[in-house]
């Protein structure tokens, strides 16, 4: 299931609903994505997203996650609007029969939302607003799995 | 008539996040349209970075464009 | 926070504990471990620890994972006794500043516990019980951190 | 006087979990005595994989053991 919305929520909650009533499926891990304070550097973050083109970019990768690590299921919830330090952003659950598909297929959703999904990022700062790219870290992270072979 | 969708940075250089634009018949026209009105919007939207969604899905280069069709200028994305 | 014992426990409710408040972390990664029903192979699991020993151990690698991944924070719960089909055996999160290390800790720690911590495990199923032994694929896991040169 | 513990499947061939054992000071003098007793399980507390601890710490090759020592033999581990 993908989710872009305003409404915060909380991951507990979704990890529960997520893992609950599974018998045959062993692993999930889950990622969540916290709003920083930078202490004091970033006040409120500002997330856009383009509603309809955003979730089916998602959905793609979600597709293209769920043959290349062989998952059961998964779920992406994405915050958008104003979001105040200590809010969750994002949150990935990842469910599979082994740790290493749910591990692996978490970490390379979180790498496609950081840099490739439709989201426009702005940070509310004491000195003013700016437009956020992705970190040269985050592009090194998603190049990982271009250069890898299938497993 | 097109109706036009800026988003990020763009949106805030433009002043606006969604028009119609009339007189329009290709991307590379509507381009070359809000250029004439703002250059500097003008100019972002032809910077490398820039990707055009025509209907929703990601294009290449130009395209013919008529009146119900969506162009959306997306600068790079910035996820969670 | 390292706790193992018979409780049963819902890893959602451990999560919304352990990721509310935090201002400065950025990333919470989870990973769950389910008791799975293999179809009906395995009805029941057992799992023994060795009191106080158990708990040391798991705390002498979070120490250790701590330093090595930056870590903000950890949890580890682990339940021992009679546990059913669906039933959560493990719970682990970590906190940290960038969402690599949280992964990467988790990942780490799963591997430690799934092939060296002090837990032994039985199978009850349809056929009779059985002590299991970490699997091939538990070895190679935890042997690729060995390998490893310091991050 | 030493208390013995047993885990995983060594408890099960022995069919106890924990117990006083006497005349033994050090551990390869109770594996001997557990052996005289049961010699299916003085092979097993003796297989590789199979790790001592005493009061609660791994210890490698034989130790001398008195009236308040724990020794307890693990057989190898097996996580969540």
């Amino acid at each position: 299931m993908i989710i872009v919305s305003e409404a915060p929520f909380d991951p507990g909650a979704l990890l529960s609903e997520f893992s609950s009533g599974r018998t045959e499926v062993g692993a999930v891990a889950t990622f969540t994505g916290i709003a920083r304070a930078e202490c004091g550097e970033a006040s409120i973050l500002e997330l856009e997203a383009y509603p309809g083109f955003t979730e089916a970019e998602i959905g793609r990768i979600a597709e293209d996650a769920r043959r290349r690590f062989e998952l059961d299921d998964l779920l992406v919830r994405h915050r958008i609007g104003r979001i105040a330090p200590g809010e969750t952003i994002v949150f990935v659950a990842t469910a599979a029969k082994h740790r290493r598909a749910a591990f692996e297929a978490c970490d390379y959703l979180m790498d496609y939302l950081k840099s490739r999904a439709p989201f426009w990022k702005k940070e509310h700062g004491p000195a003013g607003a700016r437009w956020v790219e992705p970190r040269a870290a985050d592009h090194a992270d998603i190049a990982r799995w271009d250069k890898e072979t299938s497993r | 008539m097109a109706k036009v969708l800026l988003f990020g940075p763009l949106r805030d250089l433009a002043g606006w996040r969604e028009r119609d634009v009339e007189d329009a018949t290709s991307i590379s026209g509507l381009r070359a349209r809000l250029a004439e009105e703002d250059e500097r919007l003008g100019e972002a939207l032809s910077a490398p970075g820039v990707q055009v969604a025509l209907d929703q899905a990601i294009v290449r280069g130009d395209r013919p464009i008529g009146v119900h069709n969506e162009v959306a200028f997306l600068p790079p994305m910035s996820g969670g």
